[in-house]
């Protein structure tokens, strides 16, 4: 089958794939769990849209507790990993180690600018008392809610969602961040990546790409909408 | 057996998705329109930057069928899941 | 100790067992077969010495059949199922001339309040009364449901009614009593450490008793 | 046609050479795993029965010293008194540990770690180790549920379906540690199954034999597939329910806090049997058309392996026995689910002892008895020796006995509307004269859990003393009997080419009345893949 | 303590879903017990204590014998009252029939236990806490009010409306008296050598 495409077909280069579906273990496996990361997603995303909805009374609107300019920044950053995620992957199926690990480089520093962007956020956030459990007594925010520009019934919520959601977001960046970190180390610094075996960047590839999607969601209703 | 696939321009798509999440702030926060019509509007952009990616990045454009399978039934079970939450709170 | 279910109370309890006669009858219909082709099979077809089993691929027509009975009994079953349902919980199932009773479930007691002599609940003459139910035999009651903390569940059996309680919600629930007595209202659903002991006195009256009743509790003085 | 490199790692057969540690304990060897889970979860067995067993003394005898019972502390049972507050964690703890650690690692974790690589024809799972961890976060999730036993406050006391808001506001349940402990282990079990189904989805679909076509695979390996992908869609969201109720619990937030607009029912939103919860009815409505649904299915698997059965050739050795005691009693409960889908039926008897009765026909009848006959069956190829055969039949006997009079009377009580979950069922005087069913429902429990005894003692003697097993005692078709007993590491030197389906029995082809899948016989074509490799 | 304005009347409890609890009152229906006036005008259950003034330095050992707080006839007794930190409270259930206990404080941990039947439980507080409101959910109307103290300088008007703190060192003192309803009220007493000082409340109805 693949004779006459591989030497022509640049998205399906030949790589020792097994049997059954003819695709390696670990992007089947990778792809496999990202199937589960969708339902888990869509679990949190899903709630939120529920409690949104029954709310008992309008959210606070986009902009007035959170700050979005920074937000669109650290959104824009995670674009521009994806795109060197996916440039390193090229540059190694070209067989070009060097660029390979270029690009790496650049997408792990992308990826914990954005995890440290986050943590400042948070700290922003928690010290003028926005918390998960909503808004914290005697903060900025609380005046806010005592002058009714911020609706005092549905805070809790808001708290309650915005956290899990970003949160849980921001565990994912970091574990990808941790592996992509680990296999820079331990397989792209030694050389063990070559143009016929490159599994780890793909499938790695893959949950980066994935964790930026989510953000592209996440970004638009939770901070936009 | 099957056609043969070039590799996309990649940075093309990475100025695809700026510039759409541009669109996006302008939209949520300049543009004088309906509340409705922004989220319609902006969950579109959403999913439009969302395909992008998965397409292109993740090359399920460029995947045999039943990978793409793989990927794809999770969403409708996500869809439906959501939309039976909300169908709870509109009656 | 009785074999069967209890006391007919409300109007659909009738209703409700019949539905469970014939469920009864149907699932003991199929019980009795596959249990006895089950017992004719290990006997019937025990090893023995130098016999070998039959070689088949199976029949489609045997299964079109065992699957089309099932179905169309399920079918069958749904649609009486379901229009039982709609007049026991559907939306508009509620006679429009039910009396009003407010129920509000917490841990671990039913405080339950009544409309007064007015008849209608959410003025002034309403008085509340912890652990016991009153209602007139013979007439639709309508149940305001709502919760102080956790999830309860209204639970008479002679009525055959059940309706959860669930906080955040205010949820409407009707049946009609039919025969005068003492029963018992019990929470169906785990609520915590007293949940067993979540237990009110339900007394249905005859409506003459009933007023006799509401003069003299609306006047302070509940108590059976 | 792509190389087959990534499967072509030589197994290492019977020269296994690893130090204790990595074989037996941190071993990524899929049957040393599968055993792992299932002496695990034999013992979350045997503590799910204890702890059912007080609830029964309870119930049977309320407020009456439980003997042995003053063993306990204060805070569970004084003077051997068992407390409401500890009968309601007894209820919640038996719920979760048979249903979580008890039986659907018994199922999947065993069965699925064990049988797949086995009968698919292959050296292990696709990801060992992650397979590795998959076990040992189910382990450290069990060992956190079994600490929450004894945290000062006790164990979680919300039902093992864990309703919010009981189950999220300490001032509601009166338990903080032991709810928190509670969410934290489900949240690792869900990890644990999520890793487990990732591993058996790629292994079915990457690494069957040549010649194992998805219509040549057994039906155990599909049902477990199906299982999986089920798995890796709804465990997800479960998990995501539980790190909510966790984050409530710990962080304050307000997912299920109706007071402060969070939602009770968000909970139950996957649950079925919740035509009663204040919802939409006409949601009701399809529901239960969904319930009835699975009616149809259920009856035609039941018919099929009565059709099965139909001028077989029948041997009673146990695992046979037991087999046709999961028919008898999965009947008797895909029966009683009728009731619940008949939704007037379903309000009165949904929460009483009828549903009580109704899964425990499905799960114990339903499940246990099918493990009471796969452990003996596939002891040999763990353990290379066979279970005793005689007592295997009179802990049969016994059980199907003591089980039908422990649960069939629940019928009974759930239609005089014996409520579920109660700590003292004589504090309703329509109850109390129902009070001799529940001494009897007690005794036969007893003597329930005391036949198990048989079962244990049986596991643990015939796993020194038992007759050793050959290749194939059973004369089954499956790939797992070609190999010898107990199967070695690595399992075939050579993988397996499979001619033919698992269920050729008594095939004219042959004299013998099995007809192995590896077995050529001539006229069988090679396939394809092996032909191009080889 | 002393009493003026009109005296609020008590509800009724219907006790009649407990017949054991119910044939305990012979006499006179049960009440609840938020405003108990005495006959000779003084009001009851309300807790008095050294609330400051006591020398950073001091430190008072928990007495070893417990506090008795016993739920008889569906009713609290005592109604208010106190316990120094540490010091062992027993909880007797002499009626017999279920009641679970529910301390609510704030600065202790709260708690929640039931007594299905007659018993005895023993818990104690750790740190000062006035008042710790203590309830049964089974009967809505069981309320009693528990004062947590680092030391033994406090006293519930009994029923001749009197209270009395012995032991006290000499210095100067703010004491304030507790009630449920009512509030809380201060005054200040100068303690010298080994006198008896009195302090009069009084509380106005409504």
């Amino acid at each position: 089958m693949t004779h006459a495409a591989a030497t022509v077909d640049q998205m399906r280069p030949p790589y020792p794939a097994e049997r059954g579906l003819d695709v390696y273990n670990t992007k089947l496996g990778m792809w496999v769990f990202l199937a589960s990361e969708v339902m888990f997603f869509a679990a949190l995303i899903g709630t939120y849209i529920i409690l949104r909805f029954g709310a008992p009374g309008e959210w606070a609107r986009p902009g007035i507790v959170l700050n979005i300019k920074i937000t669109a920044f650290n959104t824009f950053l995670l674009i521009c990993s994806s795109v060197s995620m996916v440039k390193a992957y090229a540059a190694i199926q070209d067989g070009d180690p060097k660029k390979m690990r270029f690009w790496l480089l650049l997408t792990i520093l992308g990826g914990a600018t954005f995890v440290g962007i986050q943590i400042y956020e948070y700290i922003h956030l928690i010290e003028h008392g926005f918390v998960p459990s909503g808004v914290r007594e005697g903060s900025e925010l609380a005046e806010l809610v005592a002058k009714g520009t911020l609706p005092a019934a549905t805070m809790g919520l808001y708290g309650s969602t915005f956290f899990t959601m970003t949160g849980f977001h921001g565990f994912h960046v970091t574990c990808g961040v941790i592996s992509m970190t680990y296999l820079y180390l331990t397989k792209a610094l030694p050389g063990k990546y070559t143009k016929q075996s490159y599994g780890g960047i793909e499938t790695v590839g893959l949950y980066w790409h994935f964790v930026d999607l989510v953000w592209i969601i996440l970004f638009t209703i939770v901070y936009l909408i | 057996m099957e056609t043969a696939h070039k590799r996309p321009n990649y940075i093309l798509i990475w100025v695809y998705l700026a510039v759409l999440t541009a669109a996006e702030l302008g939209l949520a926060f300049e543009l004088p329109i309906s509340r409705n019509w922004k989220l319609i509007l902006l969950l579109f952009l959403a999913v439009w930057k969302a395909a992008l990616v998965g397409l292109f990045f993740m090359h399920l454009k460029f995947e045999r069928w039943n990978l793409r399978i793989m990927a794809v039934i999770p969403l409708p079970l996500a869809v439906i899941f959501i939309l039976a939450g909300m169908s709870e709170h509109i009656w | 100790m009785s074999w069967w279910l209890p006391l007919k109370g409300s109007t659909f309890a009738g209703e409700i067992d019949g539905l469970f006669i014939a469920i009864l009858v149907i699932t003991g219909i199929a019980f009795v077969i596959v249990e006895a082709g089950l017992i004719w099979f290990v006997v019937r077809y025990r090893a023995r010495p130098g016999r070998k089993a039959f070689y088949t691929h199976g029949s489609t027509r045997a299964e079109v059949i065992w699957t089309a009975i099932p179905a169309v009994t399920m079918v069958a079953l749904g649609l009486v199922s379901n229009h039982y349902w709609v007049q026991i919980k559907g939306r508009n199932s509620i006679p429009p001339n039910a009396y009003p009773i407010g129920i509000h479930a917490k841990q671990f007691e039913w405080q339950v309040t009544y409309p007064g002599p007015d008849g209608k609940l959410g003025t002034a003459d309403d008085f509340t009364v912890r652990n016991q139910l009153h209602v007139p035999a013979g007439r639709p009651i309508v149940l305001a449901l709502s919760s102080e903390d956790v999830i309860h569940s209204f639970f008479v059996p002679q009525f055959r009614v059940r309706q959860d309680v669930v906080p955040g919600m205010d949820i409407k629930a009707w049946f009609q009593a039919t025969v005068p007595g003492t029963y018992e209202l019990g929470c169906s659903q785990l609520c915590g450490l007293g949940h067993y002991r979540m237990r009110a006195q339900v007394f249905v009256h005859t409506p003459e008793e009933y007023d006799a009743w509401m003069k003299r509790a609306a006047q302070g003085e509940a108590s059976e | 046609m792509t190389t087959v490199a990534a499967t072509a790692q030589v197994a290492h057969g019977h020269h296994d050479d690893r130090p204790f540690i990595r074989k037996y304990i941190f071993s990524t060897d899929h049957k040393i795993i599968g055993i792992q889970f299932l002496f695990v979860s034999l013992f979350f067995l045997l503590v799910g029965g204890l702890l059912a067993m007080q609830m029964r003394w309870q119930l049977g005898f309320p407020g009456k010293p439980m003997p042995g019972g003053g063993i306990l502390p204060e805070t569970m049972a004084p003077g051997g008194v068992i407390l409401p507050e500890y009968y309601i964690q007894l209820v919640t703890m038996h719920g979760t540990f048979m249903v979580f650690f008890a039986i659907m690692p018994l199922l999947v974790g065993v069965y699925a770690n064990f049988l797949i690589p086995l009968k698919i024809g292959t050296h292990d799972m696709a990801f060992p180790r992650i397979n590795m961890w998959s076990f040992w976060s189910a382990f450290a999730a069990g060992l956190v549920m079994l600490a929450s036993l004894f945290v000062p406050e006790g164990a979680a006391r919300a039902g093992w379906t864990m309703y919010a808001p009981l189950s999220a506001r300490h001032d509601y349940s009166g338990a903080e540690l032991g709810q928190e402990l509670w969410s934290i282990s489900i949240v690792l079990l869900g990890l644990s199954s999520i890793l487990g189904s990732l591993n058996y989805i790629t292994t079915v679909i990457n690494n069957r034999a040549p010649g194992m076509t998805w219509f040549r695979m057994p039906l155990s390996v599909w049902a477990l597939f199906i299982t999986a992908i089920l798995g890796i869609l709804a465990l997800p969201v479960l998990s995501g329910a539980a790190i909510m109720l966790l984050f409530d619990q710990i962080l304050g937030t307000h997912f299920f806090d109706p007071p402060a607009g969070g939602q009770a029912l968000l909970w139950q939103q996957w649950g079925h049997h919740m035509f009663v919860s204040g919802m939409n009815p006409t949601l009701g409505s399809s529901f239960m058309v969904s319930t009835l649904v699975i009616a149809v299915p259920s009856a035609v698997k039941t018919f099929n392996w009565m059709g099965t059965m139909w001028r077989g050739n029948l041997r009673f050795t146990v695992p046979m026995l037991n087999a046709v005691a999961f028919v008898a009693m999965f009947v008797i409960g895909g029966l009683s689910g009728i009731y619940m889908a008949a939704t007037p039926v379903d309000m009165f008897i949904h929460d009483t002892y009828f549903i009580v009765a109704h899964l425990h026909y499905v799960l114990f009848g339903g499940s246990l008895f099918a493990l009471f006959g796969a452990i003996p069956f596939w002891f040999p190829k763990m353990f290379g020796r066979l279970m005793s055969e005689p007592w295997g039949k009179i802990h049969f006997w016994l059980t199907f006995v003591f089980y039908n009079c422990t649960f069939f009377p629940m019928h009974i009580l759930g239609m005089a509307g014996h409520m579920r979950r109660i700590y003292d069922p004589t504090q309703y005087d329509f109850l109390k004269p129902y009070q001799p069913m529940n001494e009897f429902i007690s005794i036969s429990a007893f003597l329930l859990f005391a036949t198990q005894i048989i079962f244990f003692v049986n596991f643990w003697w015939s796993l020194k003393k038992g007759k050793p097993a050959g290749l194939n005692p059973w004369q089954d078709n499956g790939l797992e009997w070609t190999l010898p007993s107990p199967a070695p590491h690595g399992n075939w030197e050579r993988v397996p080419t499979v001619y033919r389906g698992p269920y050729e029995f008594s095939s004219p082809q042959v004299p013998e009345d099995y007809l192995p899948q590896t077995r050529k016989l001539p006229g069988d074509r090679e396939p394809a893949a092996v032909s191009a490799a080889h | 303590m002393k009493f003026t304005g009109t005296k609020p009347a008590m509800p009724k409890i219907d006790m009649s879903e407990e017949p054991k609890c119910k044939a305990k009152y012979t006499a006179a229906p049960p009440t609840e017990e938020t405003v108990v006036v005495n006959p000779n005008g003084t009001l009851a259950n309300v807790f008095v204590y050294v609330k400051s003034g006591l020398p950073a330095s001091y430190k008072a050992p928990a007495p070893s014998g417990p506090v008795t707080l016993d739920q008889d006839g569906c009713r609290y007794h005592p109604h208010a009252f106190g316990i120094m930190v540490g010091q062992n409270l027993q909880i007797k259930n002499s009626d017999g029939i279920l009641h679970n206990i529910k301390a609510k404080g704030t600065k202790n941990r709260p708690f929640n236990i039931s007594q299905p039947t007659t018993m005895t439980s023993t818990r104690t507080f750790s740190a000062p806490e006035v008042m710790v409101p203590l309830e049964c959910n089974v009967h809505g109307w069981m309320h009693a009010w528990l004062g947590v103290l680092p030391h033994a300088f406090y006293g519930v008007s009994g029923a001749d409306g009197s209270f009395s703190i012995t032991g006290l060192p000499p210095g100067t003192y703010t004491v304030e008296a507790w009630h449920e309803k009512y509030g809380t009220q201060t005054a200040t007493v100068t303690v010298s050598g080994s006198e008896t000082k009195t302090a009069d409340f009084t509380f106005a109805g409504k």
